[in-house]
């Protein structure tokens, strides 16, 4: 692992505050962070608690190779990138990213890029339990891909239903 | 040649397991195991769905090669975040 | 003020985490924030510390003015806008932006746009005060100008000396 | 017509004071509160230093017109963060 890269997958709560605080060196001007957490709603439907399952030693791995990618493009500091998985409760985080730099334009971009990547490569599969009573879904793909399918996964539906 | 497959979130609910071995022809692909795979478990080749692969802890293409011994992974998009 | 815009101007330590737990919501489902803090170094010279000075009523209105104009922008909840003045030791948060949003592009898009608001409105100056014995200096403009501009702050010096 | 007038920063350290009551002909801009400051204070004037101007606690600039009992406010380019 690069030195300055702190890389975590757990199952504990993440403490934000003080994996910013374990970035952040003298000569830093600025620590970017970035926190996703779990919403009480997916889709209009009201959600209760997720389950994140991961692929553990490659989801290091990848985190690894994902900050020494970063690394090597954006003139930063330490970072850290942390994924939790098990059951998380409404509110509660699931990934953080935190990035010092010298100045805020590099840990801003360096963060910003951190998620896009996390969210990209990082194999972590997401489960909704609703509050609503209905049966619990697995997500597939990123927020975004979902939206632009239109009809919420209809591949995965058919199979879970199959 | 044998490789280790893992299974993972609704793959492995599909397969009812989470890794198996599978022997493979010589000269077999990611995308091999992946057959070989759906072979045994009929619902990963539902149309539309198209499970991911890994290779040694790497995310791989379906032509990437096979060794003895490689440790193949087949799941689905990934969610995390 | 808007609600769900929390807009402070302090002299006592910023808590970044108080802060970020303050405007995330059960339906966001990311909060960026962003920590300036003082570097122990500017331009090749060893810092001891910073004053930060500001023009107080006018430096919250414009906290409120920027928050306003950020919400009208992006598609975000509740944010936070904190400034510090005073006494600033190395590595304590002299600014803090934490925006919370139910998707993580605009969090961190508003978090930049912030940021980058504040160090061009904010009526705040600082001034430098050396560990090598030199003189104090005022700081003109953001860190960008000043470096675009070669020799540091020529008008400045030439003022302060005069 | 009177204007309070407030100094920041190294605008104050220049001026030697926080604030002062200037008395400007009907119809002055905040460019000439300024020139009225820079004529009491003239180092305000040095070549290569221009200081930002702000009228009722809102960024101005140099042909705001003031009114009776305005707040104008002289300061250096801003450097928080």
């Amino acid at each position: 692992m690069e030195p300055g890269i702190i890389c975590r997958m757990v199952t504990a709560p993440i403490d934000a505050a003080a994996l910013a605080a374990e970035v952040a060196r003298n000569s830093d001007g600025a620590v970017a962070t970035f926190a996703g957490q779990v919403r009480d709603h997916h889709q209009g439907r009201p959600v209760d608690h997720l389950e994140y399952h991961a692929y553990p030693e490659m989801a290091l791995e990848e985190l690894r190779r994902i900050g020494a990618d970063l690394a090597a493009r954006h003139a930063v500091g330490r970072m850290a990138l942390v994924h939790r998985t098990g059951t998380l409760a409404v509110g509660e985080i699931s990934v953080l990213v935190a990035v010092a730099a010298p100045h805020r334009r590099e840990a801003l971009a360096c963060c910003a890029a951190a998620i896009e990547e996390i969210k990209r490569r990082l194999p972590v599969w997401k489960k909704e339990f609703f509050a609503d009573g209905g049966a619990p879904e697995w997500v597939f793909g990123p927020d975004e891909a979902c939206a632009a399918a239109g009809a919420p996964h209809p591949p995965a539906r058919e199979i879970t239903r199959g | 040649m044998k490789v280790k497959v893992r299974y993972f979130a609704l793959v492995a609910e599909i397969t009812g397991c989470s890794q198996e071995t599978l022997e493979l022809p010589a000269g077999a692909t990611a995308g091999g195991a992946l057959a070989a795979a759906a072979a045994r478990h009929g619902r990963l080749a539902a149309p539309g769905f198209t499970p991911l692969l890994a290779v040694n802890r790497r995310h791989a293409p379906q032509e990437q090669p096979l060794s003895e011994g490689d440790e193949v992974a087949i799941f689905p998009p990934v969610s995390g975040g």
